[in-house]
């Protein structure tokens, strides 16, 4: 099959669309739907368990499914991910368990998975200050001539802070093999993007940076992968880094908490959901006859488990020990420290006891 | 009228923006949205985009511009949207901010106030409970002020807008939603005066913004132990009203100060340090300290056992009163 | 007569030269001549007092007169300008006094001018921090309709600091009218441009924030001063900002501190001296016969007054009152910088009894 | 063997890249120049553009790429030009670098090194003798150390960064000339641990990085007056060795806590309240502080005057001894 991007013309055209020939059978093209279907009832868990205060906040993923799977899809098993609060979809597409992503949002723990073994930095919150994180994590792998990459997903918003710009100077000056995938969801919160940025895409910060940029339909998996493919691929090859901008659209609002009818109309957003990443994608699985009813159902079913089990690790979860709020400041826990959990032990058996 | 913290904040910038054409308020989000916590809510309404407007996500730059604007002539009122979003501006509130003013023989002044939303308690996420005000209040040239109730958070908000150098607000925000029976507006507050918020005899409680709450609420159980405590409330943490301190722990012999951020080199310690210094031969015991544990700030499920409490306030008085 | 520059295509290659008919009649090219000359012997003259420990270090403009002048030349009274620890000779250009200006160097105070009055913020010496308050500036001037133009210089290096970034990006979506003025002088202390950015230009970034980019000789000073004016002119029709590159070459150490041998060779200085932008303009003015032997004469003679008040002033200057440094901190002194300043009072009375 | 302190922190960035090759050095200027003070010279010529580099000028950059080194599994060793110029990075450092360990339970641990020359005394300009320790030590998850000496300067540089986590290095750059007839290599001494540098039983003179130098001056001179003081060295300033501080003062009854940096909120309040907390009935007097004044700090011209000096310290132990 063939992905259709468009490489960004400096002077803010648009290139000739560049196809690249996808190396995916039919297998892997389905699985790419089933991992953007899978996402999709994971993140209508996540809301529901939200309502239902199993978690305390969630950042929607719903729409921009096909920008997360696509792009982390194209990572090899070595390579590494730094996404951000908005990418649980893809993190979950690169097979970290859904129950230890949600960690942060039920407020368990910061980060409930183990990054080292995921190769997946936790989930960051504060905007682009991953960036840099993935790009030195290339600079490393490139001084140690490991042939892995780093993939880091960044908002639109993200992208307004010094530290992208940094983190991109940096990847370019040291050809760092990193692709920084900038999901143009149109919002930072309330923002729009036309009050976020003057130049028509984001994508045109590239040429500043001595690197391509590659500017793609977010809402078309294949466009997403093989832009993401080639990057990584280059980047694998020696090539450096790439900026790629992937246009979508968050259909529900910036969090849990938020309310977007302050600031857009229902009308734009059904404009939106009429460009279903998921919708279009599998209208081409089945005008290539890749996909029946059966297999819909088994992913419907693979959904409904993975659901269930969000909902029995979730809800009414304990709080965990707070005690362990002094383990894992240091290596090797303080007196200083020693003395406070002491306290806070003290606390906690003298309330049991009047319990 | 009772209002809350976040409607006499939202208020006073109403009223301060009225009152003087200068003040322009902007940040991330502030605009349309009227603020993640609405505390801007209705402001670009009212008096449109030039008055009140959004930004980019870029707090350097949202802090840095509005030191050019101060430069200018305007006064401007920008918002960091939470204490943890505040830490890329730093190198522009320690660098600029703080030292405009003296590095320019007194020639340029800063008229400019960045509210911060700060400390936990609302079961949020990493990054959105801080309390970073160490930071601020060791930086010579800064003005910090957190207001514990909504009387105060919109007199001292209408005292810092007017004020001839750049004041860091910070707002306690777990206490948004705390109400006052309150006739706004209330006079400005100067800055720089702290506040005996109930008078006792048996030691001092010295707090500020969200433990405020806290100390009241401790002072209050304390009567059923006979123990009439004085709270006072800083407000105005730098510069800190000495005075006002060592008069009551002269009297008090005692004090125990209380805060969420951690405790190693936090504010405490200053409190602690200035009050012995001033009134040694006064103190029946050392300052007690109950503060935040020096960890990073804990996630949702368990913070309510980091947050200092009315029963380890007691029991820092208890231990106060065993020397 | 007629500046030239490049506006960059976006490409990295540079669009066909434009032209600019510059109104400047004889005696204001003689001037421009005239303070860069001025500008060099103030220099040297800095250069000298550091020797001899008058001031505490300097940091040299030489070789960079053409693009530091010709650019602070184009603002019109009212406009501000922004100005860098390197930019002694713009801000001299400004007509700053020269003594006010080296209060940095000299370690008598952080900033001896008054910026209101001038129009001039302080040297500053954090990289890069400047360039938002140069953007702040003009959002303010802006939203309350007063046409001036903020201009802003910046090193190569200071344009990899993240305020770099989130300065440009804001002027770009509010369209305040500010002008980016980057000296890339090659060096970044002993960081050469190749290991500073991977793009061949600087001013290939402006089209990812949307606003013109510029390239232009920075050791031709009608071309910096064509394409700042028109830069200027622009911000102040309401065109929005504009970011300039002036390619130039620092001929001097990175201040009188530095060694520069560590890390370039005679070789590379001389070949940059061989492109003199004094005397690449002295040779113009001299084909056109705009100067004569009496008007260089004059100017020398202006030069050595200068430099003679410069010795006068800076050349064993008393210290200052070490108990000013509690004066300025606030508009009101606390109670707290009271207690110091009387302690330190009361220190300087008993050494002074016992001198 | 005399050596300054310059070489011993050059010598301990040799030795360490040679026993252990997953030391990166890297910063602004390091590489070609060997650095503005010269602290990694030749580290370039000897280990190649691999395992030491110049950057661009991007602080945050710096340490943000620093975190991703290490969590490949380097041990980065990033050098910020001047304390002005380490603020840029300070999100970085209090979001991630001070919280990764904590944020992935344990599981990630960030063995890097920040190395600050800070202080002044220099006669440099603006922003170019700034003392932030505060800002580190208050920092839940930093460890943060100085040395006061060449030997120690060598051995901590060395513990530092073989330490599992990420330290905060702050180099007193004014004695960076500063000799001391010791033997390299000398073992690494321990992070955490304080140094009695001197005996004595009249007062405890408490500094570290650029004053242990002055605290020693004063306690030599004060033997004129009869007076023996004790001078510990802090060294590691976060986690804070209060034994060792407790143990002296308990002896002494008398402390004066000595440094650059602004008192307000600064660290010497920390070790005020702390000593005030553990040493109470010891106290013949409130622990005094002699440090910076709170201001900007100063031009060149007048920075003598601001500075701490072993009269400052000897006033402040006659003033101890007058309670
Ligand atoms: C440094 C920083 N500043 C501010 C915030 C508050 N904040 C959280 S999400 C957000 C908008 C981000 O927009 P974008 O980068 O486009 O990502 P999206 O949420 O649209 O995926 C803001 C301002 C933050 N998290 N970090
Ligand atoms: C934020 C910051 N980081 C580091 C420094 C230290 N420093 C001073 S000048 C300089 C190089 C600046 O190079 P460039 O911006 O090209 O300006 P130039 O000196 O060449 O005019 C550096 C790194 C600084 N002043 N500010
Ligand atoms: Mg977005
Ligand atoms: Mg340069």
């Amino acid at each position: 099959m063939t992905a259709v991007w468009r490489d960004v013309a400096p002077d803010g055209g648009l290139r000739e669309p560049c196809s690249y020939e996808l190396e995916l059978d039919p297998a892997q093209l389905r699985d790419l739907y089933r991992l953007m279907a899978l996402g999709r009832r994971v993140d209508r868990q996540a809301i529901n368990l939200t309502r239902q205060g199993a978690l305390g906040v969630y950042a929607s993923s719903l729409g921009q499914e096909a920008a997360q799977v696509g792009a982390t899809v194209a990572l090899e098993q070595d390579d590494w991910l730094f996404p951000t609060y908005r990418d649980t979809v893809g993190v979950f597409a690169r097979g970290v368990d859904i129950v230890e992503i949600l960690a942060l949002f039920q407020g368990s723990w910061h980060c409930g998975f183990d990054p080292l073994r995921c190769r997946v930095a936790p989930l960051t919150t504060p905007l682009a200050t991953h960036a840099p994180h993935a790009t030195g994590l290339a600079m490393a792998a490139r001084l140690r001539h490991d042939p892995i990459v780093a993939l880091t997903f960044l908002g639109d918003g993200a992208a307004s802070e010094g530290d992208s710009h940094e983190a991109m100077n940096m990847a370019a000056v040291f050809q760092a093999p990193v692709v920084f995938v900038v999901q143009n969801n149109h919002y930072a919160i309330s923002v729009p993007i036309d009050l976020q940025m003057h130049a028509s895409s984001i994508a045109l910060r590239a040429a500043g940076y001595g690197m391509p940029g590659v500017l793609v339909d977010g809402n078309d998996v294949l466009s997403v992968y093989g832009a993401t493919r080639a990057a990584i691929d280059r980047a694998r090859a020696g090539g450096g880094p790439t900026l790629i901008e992937a246009v979508t659209y968050r259909i529900e609002p910036h969090t849990t908490a938020d309310d977007d009818t302050r600031y857009r109309s229902a009308v734009e957003i059904d404009a939106w959901r009429a460009r279903d990443p998921l919708e279009r994608f599998l209208a081409l699985l089945r005008e290539s006859d890749m996909v029946d009813d059966a297999f819909l159902a088994t992913v419907d079913a693979e959904g409904e488990t993975i659901a269930a089990r969000m909902r029995d690790a979730l809800f009414g979860a304990p709080d965990g020990d707070p005690r362990e709020m002094f383990d894992h400041v240091y290596a090797a826990k303080t007196s200083q420290l020693q003395a406070q959990q002491t306290a806070l032990d003290r606390e906690l058996s003298a309330t049991e006891e009047t319990e | 009228m009772t209002v809350t913290m976040a409607a006499a904040l939202n208020t006073a910038l109403r009223d301060a923006m009225r009152d003087d054409d200068t003040v322009v308020v902007y940040g991330e989000d502030v605009g349309r949205l009227g603020g993640v916590f609405r505390i801007t809510d209705g402001l670009q309404q009212e008096w449109g985009t030039e008055r009140c407007f959004d930004t980019p996500v870029a707090e350097s730059g949202i802090v840095g511009t509005a030191i050019g604007m101060a430069l200018y002539g305007l006064r401007p009122v920008v918002e960091m949207q939470f204490d943890g979003f505040a830490y890329p501006a730093l190198d522009q509130v320690i660098s600029h901010v703080a030292k405009y003013r003296n590095r320019t023989r007194g020639t340029v002044g800063l008229p400019m106030v960045i509210r911060i939303p700060y400390g936990g308690g609302i079961g949020a996420v990493e990054h959105h409970s801080e309390s970073p005000e160490t930071y601020y209040a060791h930086t010579a040239g800064l003005t910090v002020v957190s207001p514990g109730t909504p009387g105060d958070a919109y007199a001292l908000l209408r005292s810092a807008i007017a004020f001839p150098d750049p004041v860091v607000f910070l707002e306690p925000k777990r206490r948004y939603w705390l109400k006052e029976d309150v006739e706004l507006p209330v006079d400005g507050e100067p800055i720089g005066r702290a506040l005996v918020r109930r008078t006792g005899t048996t030691a001092t409680l010295i707090a500020y913004g969200p433990m405020v709450s806290t100390a009241m609420e401790a002072a209050d159980t304390a009567t059923q132990d006979g123990w009439e405590l004085e709270v006072i409330d800083v407000r105005t943490l730098s510069p800190l009203d000495s005075d006002t301190l060592a008069t009551s722990v002269t009297k008090t012999g005692r004090a125990i100060v209380v805060h969420e951020g951690p405790r190693f080199a936090g504010y405490g310690a200053e409190i602690a340090a200035t009050l012995t210094e001033r009134v040694f031969g006064h103190l029946a015991a050392p300052v007690l300290r109950v503060t935040g544990f020096d960890v990073p700030y804990p996630p949702a499920k368990i913070e309510r056992h980091y947050l200092p409490t009315a029963d380890r306030i007691l029991d820092a008085v208890a231990h106060a009163l065993e020397y």
